[in-house]
C-alpha cells in the first residue's frame, strides 16, 4: 500500500482543505457537473478518491490541479457536503508551498491580460499562482 | 428495613467484559439492607429468573436490585419472574449497567466504579419502594386510522375483518392514496388501480368499517383504551348523504381551470370534483377556494342540477367526536418537490418531472390517456434520462435533501424503464445511478430484466446539470466507469426524488404523544422486536409514515399493524400503570395548583372534614387523583407547594435518595 | 379615616351584615399596632386603631378566619386586595364569607426610618397637616411622612384596589413606572460574584426564625415541607449557607407565579434581608419571558407555571451568562 | 477604676484580639448592630443594642453533638466535639449579662449541660452600660439596672474615653493582661454617666413597668384567662420573638444523614412553631392560643415558680421592636395583669 | 504537593423515560462514548423534576446537574416538557441571579433516536463543568468526606 509513505502528504492536505474524504458515496456529480472536465487528467471524483487512497504523488504530478477554475460547482452540488474543490485547492498548495516563492504578483497581471480571459480566471489564477 | 437482594448479570461479555461483576457483587453486599448479592452470567435466561426467584424464597427477600440492561428491556421480565414468587413486582428496580455502564466506557475500574454507584441508588430506592396494585382500565374496542392510502385501508380492512370497528380518517375527498395514482407496480407490472380499488369497495362496504374523508383529526385526549378523538370534517359543501355520485354537478361547472392535484396539474378538473372515476366515497366535494358560487354569491349551477338536492353553499366544518381503544397512524408520504436541485431544471424546464409525475403521464386514466406525450409541446419522447436518489442519501448537514435512501426509486425507474422501452421501443432510456439498489423477492431480476431485455442505459455516474436549449434538454453527466463526462441531448428528464413524510404527520404526532425522528418518520417501540407499535401505547404505525418502503412491505406491515391493534381491542379491560400521583390530604392546600398541570384532568376536588385542634372539625378543599386516568407524569407533584402530591414508584423520597447515592462523597 | 372605617364597622356588625372585624388594635407606642379581630362594636369603639403604622397585610388572617365561620369584614389596601384575589383564586379563603372594604393607602411609615434619622425616646407621634410629630423624651420632631416612607410603599405598585365591597376614600391607579425592578435590575448587571457576594452578605444573616414565610399571604401551606419531617428537606434551622440558599430559594420558587409584591417578607425580617428581591427576580423573569403578569390582579388568570406556550424561551436562552 | 482613652481604644482591642478571639457589636450591611470578630480596623457599633443577643456566644444557634458511623450492623459513636478557644464578647448591655444568669439556671444544673459550660467557661464578657435607652427598654422592671451592668468587666462610655472595672477573677486578668493600655480611672466620671441613663430611663414609657399581675403561684389564675385567644389570634407563629430573645434557651435534636455517617446537632426551637415538642402520638399543644400561652406562661410564671420569683425575661425589648405584628411580653403581661 | 488528583466532576442527569432515557441507551447500543461521571436518574418525565431535587444533588456533592427530555412538542405525556421548560427557566434564572454558576445546570432536549446527540451532549457538559472545577457555591460541607 502507498497509503504509509504519504500519510503526512495525505493528513497534511485533509487538514488544510477541511474535508472528510470518507463522506464521498462515489455518486460523481461532481464530475458530471464539472466545467473544465475536458482540461482535466483527475476529474474531482478522483481527486477525493485518490487523496483517501493516498495516491498523492499522481496528483502532484498531474497538470489537473492547474485546471480547476475553483468556480465551486463541485462543493455547491455534492449531495453529502464533500467539497471537491477545497480538496483540489489543498493539492495544488501544497505544491506551491513546495516551490516557496511568490509566482505571480499583482503587478505583472495586466501585461498577462488579453480581450478573451474571463475575469474569473484572473481571480483564480492570481488564487492559484499568488500563495 | 427491606431485605434486598442483588443479581448482577454479565450479558455474556456484553457487561462482564468492562465491568468486574464479581467486585460490583462484592460491594453491592455491604450495602445497608441488602442479605444476597450475586452475579450470573444471563439473568434474563430461564436459569438466571430462576437463581432470582429461588433467592427470594430462600432468602425471603422483600427487594431486588437487577445491575443489567435497560429497563426498557428487562424490567418487565424481572417483575413477572418477582411476582411468581410473590414479590409484589413494583419492589424490584434496575441498575442500568449495559447502556449507561459497559457499552460505553472502557476502563474496568471505571466503569466498575459507575456500576457500583448505579447499583447503589437502585438500593436506596427500593429501600423506599412500597408495594404497588395497578388498577384497571376498560377499552374501548374501536380503532382509528389515520390516513386513507393503501397502508390505512389494509389495516382497517384486517381490524374489521376481526370483528371491530375502525375509522378511517383521510384528509382528501376520497381514499386511495398515493397508489391510486400510481399506472403499473412492481416488479410484477400489475396495474395498480385494478389490485386497490377493490380494496378500497371492500372498505366502503364494509359496515365494521367508517370513513370520515375530506377530515382531519383535530385533537387527541386519552391514553391506550380510552382515547378521545375530536375529528374535524370539513365542509365540502355537498351532503355525502344525498349524493350519488352521478358527477353531472362535476361536469356542467363552468369553471373548468382548477389544476388537476390528483393528474399532478397536468390537466384542470372543476370547481366541483370527485377525485377519479372509482373515488370512494363516490361523493363530489365543492372547492371553495374556485367556485364561483362560494366567492361571489353567483352562478349556484350545480345546486339547480343536482337531482338529489346534495348541494348545500353553507355547510360548515363539524366536529365529530369519537371514542378509540387504539389509534394507527399511516400517514404516508410525499415525494420531495426537488425546486432546491436548482442545477437539474425542475422549476424551469416543463420537462423536467418527477417520477409521480411520469406515473401520471403513463396512467390510462391520466391527462395523456396513458400515452407518453412530453409536457411542453406534447411530442414524444425519444431519449430520456432518469436521474436517481435526487434529494435522498444527502449529508445530514445537506438542507437540499434527505440523509436517508428512498428505498423504492430504483425499482420503479426500472418499471418506467422497461415500460418505456416496451411500448416505444424506439425511445433510448438512460438511467443515472449511483448504486442499484434491488433486495427484494424478485428485484434484482427485475432490473436485470430491463437491462438484458430491454435495453436500457444504465450508466454509473451523476447527472451535473440540465439545460434547456430550443426545447432540447442537454444533460450534463459523469460516467464514472469510462471516466467520461457525457453530453446527452433529451426530451425527457425523469428525477427520482426522496419520499418525505407527510407534512401533517408531525402536528398528528404531537398530538398523539408519539415520537417522531428527525427526518419526522414515527419511531417505533423498537427498531426491530417492536417495528409496527409507537413507544406511547396504544398507537400503532402503518406505512410509510414509519419509513420509507414499497406496496408489499407496506402491506403486510399494515396488516401486522392490525394484528396489533386487534390484539389491544380483543382484551376487556388494561393493567394501568400503578406508578401514579396521590394526594396526601393531611398536607392538601387545595389550592388547584396541581390541577392546573395535569394533561389528562385526573385530579378533582372536594371539601372533606377533617380533625382540627383541640376536637375540633373543620372543612378543607382537598385533591383526589383518577387512578384510572392519571397516567404519572408527575406534573402535579411538582406544582405542588407543600408536598402532599407524590408519584408512586417514583416520590420525592425516592428520586432524592437516588440523588444522594449517587452524589456521596 | 379612623372614624370613617370604625363607623363602618360599628354599622356593618349592627345590622349584621358581618360577625367580625379584621383590622388593627393600639399598640403600647405609637407605631406597634396589631391585627385583632373585634366581635362587637364595643371592641371596635376601645381598640380600633388606623394610622399610618398599620402596615400588616390582613388577607392571610382569613384562611384561619374562615374556617371559624361567620362573616368578618376586613379593611384592606390597595396591596393587600391582590393578595386576597390570589388566596381567592387558591380556594384558601371563601368569598361569600368576607366583607371586604378596601381603604384608601398613601404609603405606610416605616418606624425604623425614624429611629435611623436619630430620633429616640420615642412616646407619641402625631399626624396632622401631611407632618407628623414625633413626640420624644427629648422633645419634639417634626418630619415629613415622604422622608420615612417604608422601602415597599416607594416603589409601590398599584393604588388600585382589585377587589372590594365597598371603598373607603378614594380609588386610585394601577402606577406603571413603579421602578420597583431597578434593584433587581442592579444586581443582574453585576457579575456572577458580586452577585453571590451580595447573597451571601444577605443571606448570612437569615435565623431561620420563619417570619418572612409566616407573614406571606402565598405561604399558606397546611404544612410547609420545611417543617414536616417526611418531606426529606425539613429544615429547623438553616445550619449552613446551603441550607440558607435552599430555604430562600426553594421559598420564592413555591411562591413564584403567585407572589403579589405585598412587601411583607421585608417589612418582617427581623434581620433586614430584602427577600423581595428575590421574589421580584422571578416576577420580573415572568414578566420578561411570558409576559406581564400580576398575581392576584384577576383570580380567574392562570398562573405563569400553571401553563405555557410552544414557543416559550429555554432555560440556556434566559438572561445571565450568554456570553 | 481602670480609665481607656478614645485614642487607645484600638490598641485595646489588638492587645485582646492577640490573645483570643474577640467580638463586639459591629454595625453590618444594613446598618445593624451584630457582635463580629474584631480584626484591625473593625468599627465598633453605636447602636444601643444588637439584633440578635449575645446569648449566641453560649448558646449558639446549631451546635454539633456528635456523630455516628454505620458499618453493616455496627454504629460507631464520635464525639466531634472541639475543646473551645479562649473568647471575649466585648459591648453586652446589662439585659444580655443578666440573660446569662437565666441560661445558667438551666444549663449549668445538674444535669449539666457540658457544650454550654464549655462555651461558659472560656467566655469572658465585657459588659457596657447603656447611654441612652430606648423606649422599648424595661429592663428596671426586672431590677437590671441599664447603667450598672453586670460581666466579668463593666465598661462605661465618658467623654474622653472608657471607664472600666473588673468584677470577676477573669475581668481581672483581661484588666491586667491589657494593664499598659490603662490608667487609673475616677469614680466620678462612672456615676455622672450613671446618673445620665438613670435619668433617660425614668422618663421612657416602659419607666416603672411591673409584672406583679403576673409571677411566681399565678397559674392557675392565669392559665385559663380568656384573653389568651384575643391575644394570640394576630400571632403567626414564627419564631422571632424567641430567636432575638437573650432567655430563650429551648432546643430540638436532629439528625443529619451526611451520606457518609449521621450527624447529629441540636439547633433553637421556638414554642411558638408547630413541631415543639411533637411527640410521637402528635403534639401536646396543636394550637396558637395554647402555643403562644406557653410562651409567656413560661417567661411569666412557670420560671419565677421555680427560679424565686425571677423573671424569664430581662427587658431588652428585641421582641418589642422586632414581632412581625407587633405583639409582645409587655402587651400580655399588661393585659393579663391589669396594669394598663 | 504530591497525589494531587485530576478533578472529576460528579454530574447527575435527571432524563425523562420516554425520550432521553431511551436516548442514552441508544447511545449505549451505538457505543458512544461519555465519561463515566454522569449518572442517569430515570424520571417518568421532565416535569417530574423538582427545584428540590436538583438543589439536593448540590447539596450532596454534584458539581453538575443536567436535565434532559423530550423535545418541546413531543412530550409523552403531552406538555410535561412544556411545564418542565418554565419551572427550569426561572430556577436557573434564580440559581444565576444569585451567583451561582448558570453552566452547572443545563436543560437538553434529547429524543429517544437522538443517541448521539445524547452522548455529545454529556460529553459537552461533562468538559464545561470540569472546567468550571468544583461546586463551591451550592456546596454542603458537612457532606464531603
Amino acid at each position: 500500500m502507498s497509503h504509509n509513505k504519504n500519510a503526512a502528504a495525505v493528513e497534511q492536505i485533509l487538514r488544510s482543505s477541511g474535508v472528510d474524504v470518507r463522506k464521498c458515496m462515489r455518486c460523481g456529480k461532481c464530475t458530471a457537473t464539472c466545467p473544465a472536465f475536458d482540461e482535466m487528467e483527475y476529474h474531482p471524483h478522483q481527486f477525493v478518491y485518490m487523496v483517501e487512497k493516498g495516491q498523492i504523488d499522481k496528483l502532484t504530478a498531474s497538470p489537473s490541479i492547474w485546471r480547476c477554475l475553483s468556480c465551486f460547482a463541485c462543493m455547491e452540488r455534492c449531495p453529502r457536503q464533500v467539497e471537491p474543490a477545497k480538496l483540489i485547492e489543498a493539492v495544488r498548495l501544497s505544491v506551491i508551498r513546495e516551490k516557496g516563492a511568490n509566482h505571480l504578483k499583482p503587478e505583472d497581471i495586466p501585461a498577462m491580460l488579453d480581450e478573451d480571459l474571463p475575469q474569473q480566471a484572473i481571480a483564480s489564477a492570481f488564487r492559484k499562482y499568488s500563495k | 428495613m427491606q431485605r434486598i437482594g442483588v443479581f448482577i448479570c454479565h450479558c455474556g461479555t456484553n457487561i462482564a467484559a468492562t465491568v468486574d461483576v464479581k467486585a460490583v457483587a462484592e460491594a453491592l453486599s455491604h450495602e445497608p439492607g441488602v442479605v444476597f448479592s450475586t452475579d450470573y452470567q444471563y439473568m434474563c435466561s430461564e436459569s438466571g429468573q430462576t437463581l432470582m426467584r429461588e433467592a427470594i424464597r430462600e432468602h425471603k427477600l422483600t427487594g431486588v436490585v437487577v445491575c443489567s440492561c435497560s429497563p426498557r428491556m428487562h424490567e418487565a421480565t424481572f417483575r413477572k419472574a418477582a411476582e411468581k414468587e410473590g414479590l409484589n413486582p413494583y419492589m424490584v428496580e434496575i441498575a442500568n449497567i449495559r447502556e449507561q455502564v459497559s457499552w460505553i466506557h472502557k476502563d474496568m475500574a471505571e466503569a466498575t466504579e459507575k456500576a457500583v454507584i448505579l447499583g447503589r441508588a437502585a438500593i436506596a430506592k427500593v429501600h423506599l419502594n412500597k408495594p404497588l396494585k395497578a388498577g384497571e382500565s376498560p377499552v374501548t374496542k374501536r380503532a382509528l386510522v389515520i390516513g386513507g392510502g393503501i397502508a390505512g385501508i389494509q389495516t382497517a380492512l384486517d381490524i374489521a375483518e376481526a370483528g371491530f370497528e375502525v375509522d378511517i380518517v383521510e384528509k382528501q375527498p376520497t381514499i386511495g392514496g398515493k397508489m391510486a395514482q400510481i399506472d403499473k407496480t412492481f416488479p410484477t407490472l400489475d396495474c395498480a388501480a385494478c389490485i386497490l380499488t377493490p380494496k378500497m369497495v371492500d372498505v366502503a362496504q364494509n359496515e365494521k368499517i367508517k370513513i370520515f374523508s375530506y377530515s382531519e383529526v383535530e385533537s387527541v385526549k386519552g391514553f391506550v383504551g380510552n382515547f378521545k378523538v375530536e375529528i374535524r370534517k370539513k365542509a365540502r359543501y355537498v351532503d355525502e348523504d344525498k349524493c350519488t355520485g352521478c358527477g353531472l354537478c362535476t361536469e356542467k361547472c363552468p369553471q373548468k381551470k382548477v389544476p388537476n392535484e390528483f393528474n399532478m396539474g397536468f390537466d384542470t378538473r372543476r370547481a366541483v370534483y370527485i377525485p377519479f372515476a372509482q373515488a370512494v366515497p363516490k361523493v363530489a366535494t365543492i372547492d371553495a377556494n374556485n367556485c364561483t358560487m362560494m366567492k361571489t354569491g353567483k352562478c349556484g349551477l350545480c345546486a339547480k342540477l343536482c337531482t338529489a338536492g346534495a348541494i348545500d353553499y353553507k355547510q360548515q366544518d363539524q366536529i365529530v367526536e369519537r371514542e378509540y381503544g387504539a389509534i394507527v397512524a399511516a400517514t404516508g408520504f410525499n415525494p420531495l418537490k426537488p425546486d432546491k436541485f436548482n442545477e437539474l431544471g425542475y422549476s424551469t424546464c416543463q420537462d423536467v418531472v418527477t417520477s409521480l409525475e411520469l406515473e401520471r403521464l403513463m396512467n390510462a386514466a391520466g391527462p395523456t390517456a396513458g400515452t407518453l406525450l412530453r409536457p411542453s409541446d406534447k411530442t414524444h419522447p425519444h431519449t430520456i434520462v432518469f436521474v436517481q436518489c435526487v434529494g435522498s442519501r444527502c449529508d445530514v448537514e445537506n438542507e437540499r435533501g434527505k440523509s436517508y435512501c428512498s428505498k423504492i426509486c430504483c425499482m420503479y425507474t426500472a418499471k418506467h424503464a422497461m415500460l418505456i422501452r416496451e411500448k416505444y421501443p424506439d425511445t433510448d432510456v438512460y438511467v443515472f445511478y449511483i448504486d442499484v439498489r434491488t433486495p427484494g423477492k424478485n428485484f434484482d431480476e427485475f432490473y436485470r430484466r430491463a437491462v438484458e431485455q430491454y435495453g436500457v442505459h444504465y450508466i454509473k455516474g451523476q447527472v451535473g446539470k440540465v439545460v434547456e436549449e430550443n426545447g432540447t434538454l442537454k444533460v450534463q453527466a459523469s460516467d464514472l466507469l469510462s471516466g467520461e463526462q457525457l453530453h446527452i441531448d433529451a426530451d425527457l428528464v425523469v428525477l427520482a426524488t426522496a419520499v418525505e413524510p407527510d407534512k401533517s404527520a408531525r402536528s398528528i404526532a404531537t398530538m398523539l404523544t408519539a415520537s417522531m425522528d428527525t427526518n419526522d418518520f414515527f419511531t417505533e417501540a423498537h427498531a426491530k422486536l417492536r417495528p409496527v407499535e409507537s413507544p406511547t401505547a396504544g398507537i400503532f404505525l402503518s406505512g410509510v409514515c414509519q419509513g420509507p418502503k414499497d406496496i408489499p412491505e407496506t402491506v403486510s406491515q399494515a396488516s401486522a399493524a392490525a394484528a396489533k391493534v386487534i390484539g389491544l381491542l380483543a382484551k376487556d379491560k388494561l393493567t394501568c400503570n400503578p406508578c401514579v400521583a396521590n394526594s396526601n390530604e393531611m398536607l392538601c392546600n387545595g389550592c388547584s395548583s396541581c390541577e392546573k398541570v395535569c394533561p389528562y384532568g385526573a385530579i378533582t376536588y372536594s371539601d372533606k372534614e377533617f380533625r382540627g385542634p383541640n376536637r375540633t372539625t373543620l372543612i378543607r378543599r382537598v385533591a383526589t387523583v383518577n387512578e384510572a386516568v392519571c397516567q404519572g407524569c408527575g406534573a402535579c407533584t411538582v406544582a405542588c407547594p407543600s408536598g402532599a402530591m407524590d408519584l408512586k414508584g417514583f416520590s420525592n423520597r425516592q428520586i432524592m435518595a437516588e440523588v444522594d447515592a449517587i452524589c456521596k462523597m | 379615616m379612623q372614624e370613617m372605617m370604625k363607623n363602618r364597622a360599628y354599622a356593618l356588625l349592627e345590622n349584621g351584615t358581618v360577625d367580625r372585624v379584621l383590622g388593627w388594635t393600639r399598640g403600647e407606642f405609637a407605631y406597634d399596632m396589631t391585627p385583632a379581630v373585634f366581635r362587637n362594636a364595643d371592641e371596635v369603639k376601645n381598640g380600633f386603631v388606623y394610622n399610618d403604622f398599620c402596615a400588616a397585610n390582613l388577607s392571610k388572617y382569613l384562611v384561619k378566619e374562615c374556617r371559624a365561620g361567620g362573616k368578618i369584614l376586613v379593611f384592606l389596601k390597595p396591596c393587600d386586595t391582590y393578595s386576597f384575589n390570589q388566596l381567592l383564586a387558591e380556594h384558601r379563603i371563601k368569598r361569600d364569607m368576607i366583607y371586604v372594604v378596601g381603604i384608601e393607602c398613601f404609603g405606610k411609615a416605616d418606624v425604623e426610618k425614624i429611629k435611623e434619622m436619630g430620633i429616640e425616646g420615642i412616646t407619641g407621634i402625631t399626624a396632622k397637616d401631611g407632618i407628623y410629630t414625633v413626640s420624644t423624651i427629648y422633645g419634639d420632631k417634626a418630619i415629613k411622612p415622604a422622608d420615612v416612607m417604608a422601602e415597599r410603599c416607594l416603589a409601590c405598585k398599584s393604588k388600585k384596589h382589585v377587589v372590594y365591597d365597598e371603598l373607603i376614600g378614594n380609588e386610585g391607579e394601577v402606577v406603571e413606572d413603579c421602578n420597583r425592578f431597578d434593584m433587581v435590575a442592579k444586581l443582574e448587571a453585576m457579575t456572577p460574584d458580586e452577585r453571590y457576594e451580595f447573597w451571601r452578605g444577605e443571606l448570612s444573616r437569615c435565623i431561620r426564625c420563619n417570619a418572612c414565610r409566616n407573614i406571606c399571604p402565598a405561604c399558606t401551606c397546611e404544612q410547609c415541607i420545611f417543617d414536616n419531617p417526611n418531606s426529606g428537606v425539613s429544615q429547623k434551622a438553616a445550619v449552613n449557607s446551603f441550607e440558607e440558599n435552599m430555604f430562600h430559594i426553594i421559598r420564592a420558587f413555591h411562591v413564584a407565579g403567585r407572589c403579589t409584591d405585598c412587601g411583607e417578607c421585608s417589612r418582617v425580617c427581623p434581620q433586614n434581608i430584602p427577600l423581595h428581591l428575590l421574589n421580584r427576580k422571578f416576577i420580573k423573569d415572568v414578566n420578561t419571558f411570558y409576559g406581564d403578569y400580576q398575581a392576584g390582579e384577576d383570580p380567574t388568570a392562570k398562573p405563569p407555571l400553571g401553563k405555557y406556550e410552544k414557543n416559550d424561551i429555554e432555560p440556556g436562552e434566559a438572561g445571565g451568562a450568554k456570553e | 477604676m481602670k480609665k481607656l482613652s478614645l485614642a487607645k481604644l484600638n490598641d485595646f482591642f489588638a492587645a485582646i484580639a492577640a490573645k483570643q478571639a474577640l467580638y463586639l457589636p459591629v454595625n453590618n450591611k444594613v446598618g445593624k448592630a451584630d457582635f463580629t470578630k474584631w480584626t484591625a480596623g473593625t468599627e465598633m457599633s453605636k447602636a444601643l443594642n444588637t439584633v440578635r443577643s449575645a446569648k449566641d456566644f453560649f448558646f449558639p444557634q446549631t451546635e454539633n453533638l456528635m456523630d455516628f458511623k454505620m458499618e453493616g450492623k455496627n454504629i460507631e459513636v464520635i464525639d466531634s466535639r472541639e475543646e473551645c478557644e479562649d473568647f471575649v464578647v466585648f459591648g453586652v448591655r446589662a439585659c444580655d449579662a443578666a440573660s446569662f444568669a437565666i441560661l445558667d439556671s438551666v444549663y449549668l444544673v445538674d444535669p449539666v449541660d457540658s457544650y454550654y459550660k464549655n462555651r461558659r467557661e472560656h467566655g469572658t464578657v465585657v459588659t457596657m452600660a447603656c447611654g441612652k435607652p430606648a423606649e422599648t427598654c424595661f429592663c428596671g422592671t426586672f431590677g437590671i439596672d441599664a447603667a450598672n451592668p453586670a460581666g466579668d468587666v463593666t465598661v462605661w462610655e465618658v467623654a474622653d474615653g472608657y471607664m472600666l472595672r473588673a468584677n470577676t477573677e477573669k475581668g481581672e486578668a483581661l484588666l491586667a493582661a491589657t494593664a499598659d493600655l490603662l490608667e487609673a480611672g475616677d469614680e466620678k466620671a462612672v456615676e455622672a454617666a450613671q446618673a445620665k441613663t438613670r435619668e433617660i430611663m425614668a422618663k421612657l414609657p416602659l419607666a416603672g413597668l411591673t409584672f406583679d399581675g403576673v409571677g411566681v403561684g399565678k397559674t392557675k389564675e392565669l392559665f385559663d384567662r380568656p384573653e389568651w385567644k384575643t391575644l394570640s389570634e394576630s400571632c403567626l407563629g414564627c419564631g422571632t420573638c424567641t430567636f432575638v430573645c437573650p432567655t430563650c434557651q429551648c432546643y430540638d435534636v436532629r439528625d443529619f444523614d451526611t451520606g457518609n455517617g449521621i450527624k447529629r446537632f441540636r439547633c433553637w426551637d421556638s414554642c411558638m412553631y408547630s413541631d415543639f415538642t411533637l411527640m410521637a402520638h402528635g403534639n401536646s399543644r396543636n394550637s396558637q392560643v395554647e402555643r403562644f400561652r406557653q410562651r409567656f406562661m413560661h417567661k411569666l410564671v412557670y420560671y419565677p415558680d421555680r427560679n424565686n420569683g425571677t423573671f424569664g425575661c430581662v427587658g431588652c425589648g428585641r421582641c418589642l421592636a422586632r414581632c412581625p405584628i407587633s405583639m409582645n411580653i409587655v402587651k400580655v403581661a399588661k393585659t393579663l395583669g391589669g396594669n394598663k | 504537593m504530591q497525589d494531587v488528583k485530576e478533578f472529576r466532576p460528579t454530574i447527575v442527569a435527571f432524563c425523562c423515560n420516554w425520550c432521553s432515557y431511551a436516548g442514552a441507551d441508544l447511545a449505549g447500543s451505538s457505543r458512544l462514548v461519555y465519561p463515566a461521571d454522569v449518572k442517569i436518574i430515570r424520571v417518568p418525565c421532565s416535569c417530574r423534576v423538582n427545584p428540590l431535587f436538583i438543589l439536593r444533588a448540590f447539596q450532596r456533592g454534584a458539581d453538575g446537574v443536567i436535565m434532559a427530555g423530550c423535545h418541546p412538542g413531543d412530550c409523552h405525556y403531552t406538555s410535561g416538557n412544556y411545564f418542565a421548560r418554565r419551572r427550569m427557566t426561572l430556577l436557573f434564572s434564580m440559581l444565576d441571579y444569585l451567583g451561582i454558576e448558570r453552566e452547572r445546570t443545563r436543560v437538553e432536549w434529547i429524543s429517544a433516536a437522538e443517541g448521539a446527540k445524547f452522548a455529545k451532549t454529556m460529553n459537552e457538559f461533562v468538559a464545561t463543568v470540569t472546567a468550571l472545577g468544583e461546586n463551591k457555591r451550592l456546596e454542603d460541607l458537612r457532606c464531603k468526606k
